[in-house]
């Protein structure tokens, strides 16, 4: 287990340091960021200057030591753009972006589940095959479309529910910032939620069906069904729990998924997540912001990794038996 | 004569195919007493399995029941509801299947899958039932069942999963056991000892077995009846002994010719020439004809019923002229 | 545009405005694209950071909702007997929010603060030599030269309290190299209107009004309350504003302009703005970058410059692409500026014809082909406009591809002179001639010609340009202005496309109107 | 056909993909679904006018010369007011036919998601059986990478791949390339399912008494792979190829929006509907509708068809 474990962080920390690599590489093609931090009549002089004091001038090498050796420390340096440290922002917009990562991945899962093994149980049923047909509808728009047309209907025409931002907020600690304690901020997450919900709930819910499907046609729920236990215990007790094992797997890279796609969603409802951070920041070519960015969403990934390959540990018998040495 | 508890009488199962009906049981017709052991024999694609299934209500659709009947104590049953088919199906039927390893649901332990069937027929406290559970374990062989009791399938070897399959296909105490070829996927080392578990605890329970298998030595130690089973047809029924020592119908005869010591199995008949023909192109009259080294016109228009040949019951033409004399 | 006064040298004192503060308490909802960079009012020189900083700062001098220079902090203003001397005098019994007394030092520490290097509106300040506190409620402006424009530069130069800076040790402009953010950027204490309530950047700024202003009474001041949330998708800033989430918004998409206009209790009211659209060409190359001419620049010929101006059709661009919401431009400076004429600024006709045999006559009868590179999010439908020029460019035979880029790499690929042929917009803040061309004409020397990718250089018209900034002959420097107009207009090394028109969306309830800086002070909005 | 034609109708166990693709129990479940059928029609229909557009297309969206600016938002069927040309399906705002616009995007958006999809598999397929046949440290390698390249959600890797691109090719160059490196993008972000399919499939197949005895015989790995193994694990690939198209397509639109796709000189399907997004809310519905309309009746027969290919070539399934 404790092997398994330390093997599991090494390879984590690996794949952290290629990102860094790949993210730090990356910015030393894209855009120069002095054009944005001083106006556009700034004098030659001055940028030369100011390239020299952010010590875009020394040697690459030595640049990505820097960056690494601060990374680690949290440090990814003053934002060019807000003249903040990037860590400060990066923390003051991450809860609503988890927030929305969080309710939109509840809302994709338990539909999702729900729908699948709906469908999985109906196979044939004209429902069933409604839904599945409406589910590929939703997968085969791009987001930004559906955001626009969700706003269009419930903000402008019905005027139902806020076409952007958070509504009001309650301040639970210092950074951590909540909409989910008020009308305003519940109803302004509902439209987000959806549109950047949609794609994984159609993906979770094909997943979950195509795994009950085979799990429904393997021995051991003929065996159950031979020993005349109920539908009800067959499907919900044997079948279900053997069909959310991998999927398991692949939601846990979803919810990753998710955080980054938020950058869409963000974008059209003006969430101010760390998502619309990072737009924000590509367009002014914030370079401390769009590394810390790439390697929080790395970092993200890599924890859900871990975390899913722990869970799957604990759920899975079998596996455990394998790593702990059986008895 | 002790008393019939399951009575099969001229069963057809079909499944439905765009190039029209396939019928891979025709007119099945026989019964088991109680307690009694029928071995069932034949080829793969005989349509022993079939039967099985046929018998505990669970055809893969879209194969279904086309005719005749299935009673248990005298009550049909394939054609009640699925509800009260599920109330049978555990409590009345039990079923072995033939591979240990997948029978299993993995990620439950032994005592969860054997104390909830428990629960579903009988009505027993949580402590009761796990009480039975322990002694069917014990029943079946397992060392140390109540500490064996709560480990997850992975944990047992091949053998000892199939005990445990046994002991869960009688937990709902049933009447009768079909067991599919229950040793087919073990270890040839220990398909003895689950043949005399099933036989001795199926014994000790008071239930009847279905022993479906290609093993005419496993037939031949603990069978009292055999039937032998032809491309969906039943060939030859009757006492193990008569069967085995004087068998009545050419491809019964052929099946024991072609077995040089009872040991071994049969797969595929070498010493008759060609080969058991597909469900989509059986021949007309007897469905042996083509192999068949006593065939005669009648074989190949006429299908034979099954006809009473000195305590054996043959469908075979050969004996006709003998039943009716 | 004819009533917009020009005042370019001569402060006035702006008339104090009988108005009875409404009691009513008005909260302004609204909203923009961008937001304030930083509340530091000497970090960046920066239009939504102005915006901000200007409700809750005060400048000495600024531009009020019809362009004329008023008195803010400075009530009078005047060039003393050494023409390089400006004597400001300061209003009295103006207070900080925090309570603490305006002063003459203030004025003198505010001005060295925004002269230090990591101020970005130092470029504002280059003629300043030095700032006297002469009593405590006068200051001295020290000038290299003499410097007719000064108060012009000042608009957006907001004052501080010393005080406050030094006990909150930001008595300097944040470094961005320095690691920590400085207080500053997050907090402010200005003398002006509105109050800094709380402030999450990008998200959310609410500002209220304050009631020791020393404007009370002289400004509307009816709005008490303002709540800024900055939305950059179009589409759904659009959206706020028809579903009542704002009540007012700064930027409409002109796409939507329409639509808004017919909704129910909204309104759209438009201006010139003080800024022109236009292509620029690299003229002194000896070959393209990118072109399949070789050996020799086409745009260097003035016939091609003069067959790609008249191939241009600015009408077709205005109703369509700008949905009438643009000027066609011949200049590269709105009417509101010294220096413009009609004449100027008159578009030439579309002449396709012409066009073609010009390029004939150049040695280019096939036409040639080269790359137009803009900004796809800088400027109102930028990419639209380039894309529109490049098909009535290959109308004429000339064989243009473009490449759009958003706005930070355009600048930094033109700042490291890669581009060929590109766009810019340009806005005049000085309202005088001399920025554009100090910017954009002057060749590329010193400070001068920041902007001018072109690589026009002409000796002559640099010395007029220079000569310009210290002649306090108004007859005189105007000719100048006049005679560089002439130049630019003959050489075209610039194909100006537009002016572009502002647009603000606000529900009908409000009187607010249009600012060509594109400044909205929120005192002087008014509720039917 | 004709020889297979007395072929038993079940369990035997077919040779090759291509026998299984021609075994009539696939074709039969294709032609007792009318949805499947239309989506296939459908499908070849959208592809056949997207590779003939330069044929069919009334117009000649992708040169410039040819727009007039003033037919811009021409609504659909109805005489622009100060050209009176007339159009189809409208103009968009630069005056270019909006159903010539959608033929050519069309192309350019199959173009993208077909070599996408053909370049992923082409990778993962590759690196999938070199990972399952090989194992050891080189299956190790192969599959770290894969966990490396997973930690990058598909939307951020191309965002970085085209920043990279952006940047260190020349302009000239980048232009002609923007295609590819869409191309590149999509593929690189999604290789990883294939080369995952294919290295378990590979890993099963390779202990099978066949590639064994062939082992034994003395082929050579390469063919073994490519003659054994492969035509095994061409089912789920093509399975997830089908599905795979459409998200590339979709992707490439999303790509667009954020302001990294196609240039809209030669707009993609998805350039059209993003530029046609802002003109949305200001009553020009129809330069992103049937843009829209056709991604999405692409995409839904796409998945459609990829949906039922993964019920039909499942053998457990059926």
């Amino acid at each position: 287990m404790l092997a398994f474990i330390i093997r599991r962080l090494i390879q984590s920390i690996a794949v952290m340091l290629t990102v860094a690599l790949i993210s730090f590489t990356l910015f030393q093609f894209v855009g120069d960021p002095i054009n944005n931090m001083l106006g556009q009549e700034a004098s030659r002089d001055d940028r030369a200057e100011l390239r020299q004091r952010l010590g875009l001038n020394d040697p690459v090498p030595i640049q990505f030591v820097r960056f690494v050796g601060n990374a680690v420390r949290g440090d990814f340096g003053i934002s060019y753009r807000m003249a903040r440290p990037v860590s400060t922002v990066i923390m003051e917009r991450l809860p609503a972006t988890l927030e929305l990562a969080f309710v939109s991945g509840l809302f994709a899962l338990t539909l999702g589940i729900v729908l699948g093994v709906y469908t999985a149980l109906k196979r044939d049923g004209w429902l069933s095959n409604f839904i599945m047909t409406a589910s590929l509808v939703g997968v085969s728009l791009p987001t930004f479309v559906i955001g626009i047309l969700l706003i269009y209907l419930f903000a402008v025409e019905l005027q139902w529910l806020p076409s952007f931002g958070r509504g009001e907020l309650v301040q639970i600690t210092d950074n951590w910032r909540t909409g989910l304690l008020t009308e305003s901020g519940r109803k302004s997450l509902i439209l987000p939620a959806i549109t950047l919900g949609l794609f994984q709930l159609t993906l979770i819910m094909r997943l979950v069906r195509a795994e009950m499907l085979e799990v429904l046609r393997t021995d051991y729920i003929k065996f159950a069904r031979a020993r005349g236990l109920s539908q009800r215990a067959i499907h919900f007790h044997h079948a279900l729990k053997n069909t959310l094992l991998p999927v398991i797997t692949i939601t846990g890279l979803q919810l990753g998924s998710i955080i980054a796609f938020a950058i869409i969603t963000e974008t059209v409802f003006q969430w101010p997540g760390v998502g619309l951070l990072f737009i924000t920041a590509i367009n002014f070519v914030d370079i401390p912001m769009m590394s810390a960015y790439l390697i929080l969403i790395a970092f993200i990934f890599v924890i859900i990794n871990l975390i899913v390959d722990l869970l799957y540990f604990l759920v899975d018998p079998r596996l455990r038996a394998e790593k702990s040495g059986g008895h | 004569m002790a008393d019939t508890l399951l009575s099969v009488k001229d069963l057809v199962v079909e499944f439905p195919h765009r190039r029209g009906n396939l019928r891979a049981l025709d007119q099945i017709s026989f019964n088991i007493d109680r307690g009694e052991i029928l071995g069932v024999v034949g080829e793969s694609g005989a349509g022993k399995s079939l039967t099985g299934a046929a018998i505990i209500g669970l055809l893969e659709p879209p194969g279904h029941v086309a005719g005749g009947s299935i009673e248990l104590d005298g009550r049909r049953i394939d054609n009640i509801s699925a509800a009260e088919m599920r109330k049978i199906r555990g409590r009345k039927i039990g079923m072995v299947f033939q591979d240990p390893l997948t029978s299993l649901n993995p990620i439950l332990t032994i005592a969860d899958q054997l104390i909830e069937t428990i629960q579903v027929h009988l009505k027993m406290s949580d402590k009761e039932a796990r009480k039975q559970a322990i002694k069917l374990l014990d029943d079946v062989g397992i060392p140390a069942a109540s500490k064996r009791i709560d480990d997850y399938p992975h944990q047992f070897s091949g053998g000892m999963r199939q005990r445990v399959v046994i002991a869960l296909a009688l937990a709902g105490e049933p009447e009768l056991i079909v067991a599919d070829e229950p040793t087919t996927a073990l270890d040839v080392s220990v398909q003895a000892q689950i043949i005399d578990v099933l036989k001795n605890t199926c014994k000790e329970h008071g239930a009847a077995v279905m022993l479906v298998t290609h093993d005419m030595g496993v037939i031949a130690e603990t069978c009292d009846r055999v039937a032998v089973m032809y491309a969906g047809r039943l060939a030859e029924i009757g006492p193990v002994r008569e069967v085995i020592k004087h068998p009545k119908h050419p491809y019964t005869i052929g099946l024991m010719g072609s077995i040089p010591s009872l040991a071994h199995q049969v797969d595929r008949l070498v010493q008759i020439p060609g080969s058991m023909p597909r469900l989509d192109n059986i021949p007309t009259g007897c469905a042996f004809n083509p192999r068949c080294n006593k065939v005669f016109d009648r074989c190949r228009t006429e299908r034979p019923d099954l006809i009473a040949v000195e305590g054996n019951l043959a469908a075979c033409w050969l004996h006709a002229e003998e039943a009716t004399a | 545009m004819s009533n917009l006064i020009k005042h370019v040298v001569a402060g006035v004192a702006v008339s104090a405005l009988a108005l009875s503060v409404t009691a009513a308490a008005e909260t302004l909802r609204w909203s923009s694209a961008g937001d304030s960079l930083t509340l530091d009012p000497h970090a960046q020189n920066e239009g939504p950071t102005h915006t901000l900083a200007h409700q809750i700062y005060d400048s000495l001098v600024f531009r009020n909702m019809d362009m004329e220079l008023t008195a803010g902090l400075a009530t009078d203003w005047y060039v003393t007997d050494d023409p390089t001397v400006w004597e400001f005098k300061l209003r009295e019994g103006v207070t900080y929010h925090n309570g603490a007394a305006f002063t003459a030092e203030d004025v003198v520490f505010s001005i060295k603060r925004a002269q230090h290097d990591n101020a970005g509106v130092r470029g504002l300040l280059g003629t300043i030599a030095d700032v006297i506190a002469v009593d405590d409620h006068t200051v001295h402006f020290v000038t290299n030269g003499p410097d007719p424009l000064l108060p012009n530069n000042l608009t957006n130069l907001f004052m501080m309290d010393k005080d406050w800076a030094e006990a909150n040790n930001v008595t300097q402009v944040q470094d961005f190299a320095g690691g920590e953010e400085t207080y500053a950027v997050r907090n402010a204490n200005g003398t002006g209107p509105y109050r800094l309530v709380s402030r999450e950047p990008d998200i959310r700024t609410e500002l209220e009004r304050n009631e020791d202003y020393w404007g009370m009474g002289m400004f509307p001041l009816e709005v008490t309350r303002i709540i800024h949330t900055p939305i950059s998708s179009a589409a759904t800033r659009a959206a706020a504003l028809l579903s009542g989430e704002i009540d007012f918004l700064l930027d409409p998409p002109v796409q939507d302009l329409q639509r808004l206009e017919n909704a129910a209790g909204i309104t759209v009211r438009s201006a010139p703005q003080n800024r022109t659209i236009f292509f620029g060409m690299d003229i002194a190359r000896d070959e393209l970058r990118q072109s399949n001419v070789t050996g020799a620049n086409p745009f260097s010929d003035v016939r091609v410059r003069e067959a790609m101006n008249i191939a241009i059709d600015r009408e077709a661009i205005r109703r369509v692409v700008m949905r009438g919401q643009s000027v066609p431009a011949g200049m590269i400076a709105p009417p509101f500026v010294n220096g413009y004429t009609e004449e100027l600024d008159a578009i030439p006709a579309v002449d396709r014809d012409r066009a073609r045999a010009l390029l004939a006559e150049a040695g280019y009868p096939d036409g040639f082909s080269a790359t137009l590179q803009c900004p796809n999010d800088r400027y109102i439908n930028d990419e639209a406009i380039c894309q529109a020029a490049v098909s009535m460019f290959g109308q004429i035979g000339l064989d243009i591809r473009l490449e759009s880029k958003t706005r930070s790499i355009h600048f930094a690929d033109l700042e490291n002179h890669l581009l060929d042929f590109y766009m810019l917009g340009w806005g005049v803040p000085t309202l005088d001639s001399h920025y554009v061309f100090t910017f954009l004409v002057e060749s590329q020397s010193g400070s001068g010609g920041a902007f001018n990718f072109t690589n026009y250089a002409n000796a002559e018209v640099d010395a007029m340009i220079q000569a310009m900034t210290s002649e306090t002959d108004l007859d005189v420097r105007n000719q100048m202005i006049a005679d560089v107009w002439e130049i630019v207009q003959e050489e075209m090394m610039y194909l100006p496309i537009h002016h572009q028109v502002l647009n603000w969306a606000m529900k009908d309830n409000i009187e607010f109107n249009v600012q060509a800086e594109d400044q909205p002070h929120f005192m002087y909005m008014t509720f039917k | 056909m004709s020889t297979e034609s007395k072929t038993p109708v079940d369990d035997i166990k077919p040779a090759s993909l291509w026998f299984r693709i021609i075994d009539s129990d696939l074709f039969n479940s294709f032609i007792r679904k009318p949805v499947i059928v239309a989506s296939a029609i459908i499908t070849l229909l959208i592809f056949a006018i997207a590779l003939f557009a330069p044929w069919l297309a009334p117009h000649t969206p992708f040169n410039p010369s040819s727009l007039n600016l003033m037919d811009g938002f021409t609504p659909p069927m109805t005489a622009n007011e100060f050209t009176g040309n007339e159009y189809l399906l409208g103009t968009d705002n630069q005056g270019r036919d909006i159903l010539s616009a959608i033929m050519y995007g069309t192309r350019i958006s199959l173009f993208v998601g077909f070599a996408a999809v053909g370049l992923a598999a082409l990778i993962g397929i590759t690196l999938g059986l070199l990972a399952g046949y090989k194992g050891g440290w080189v299956d190790g390698l192969i599959m770290r990478i894969a966990d490396v390249q997973l930690s990058f959600p598909a939307i951020l890797l191309a965002l970085l791949i085209f920043g990279v691109a952006r940047s260190i090719l020349p302009p000239r160059v980048m232009d002609e390339a923007t295609v590819w490196v869409l191309v590149v993008s999509i593929a690189l972000s999604d290789w990883v399912q294939y080369a995952r399919t294919v290295r378990s499939s590979t890993m099963a197949e390779k202990n099978k008494e066949y590639v064994q005895a062939a082992r034994l015989f003395g082929v050579p790995a390469p063919l073994i792979l490519l003659r054994h193994i492969l035509p095994n694990v061409m089912g789920p690939v093509l399975v997830i190829g089908t599905i795979g198209l459409a998200l590339a397509i979709i992707l490439e639109s999303t790509l667009s929006y954020l302001g990294v796709g196609i240039p809209p000189t030669q707009p993609s399907l998805g350039t059209l509907i993003r530029i046609g997004q802002d003109f949305l809310f200001s009553g020009e519905w129809w330069i992103t509708l049937f843009p829209a309309l056709t991604l999405l009746t692409l995409a839904l027969s796409v998945n459609l068809l990829g949906d039922w290919l993964r019920d039909a070539l499942n053998p457990r399934l059926r």
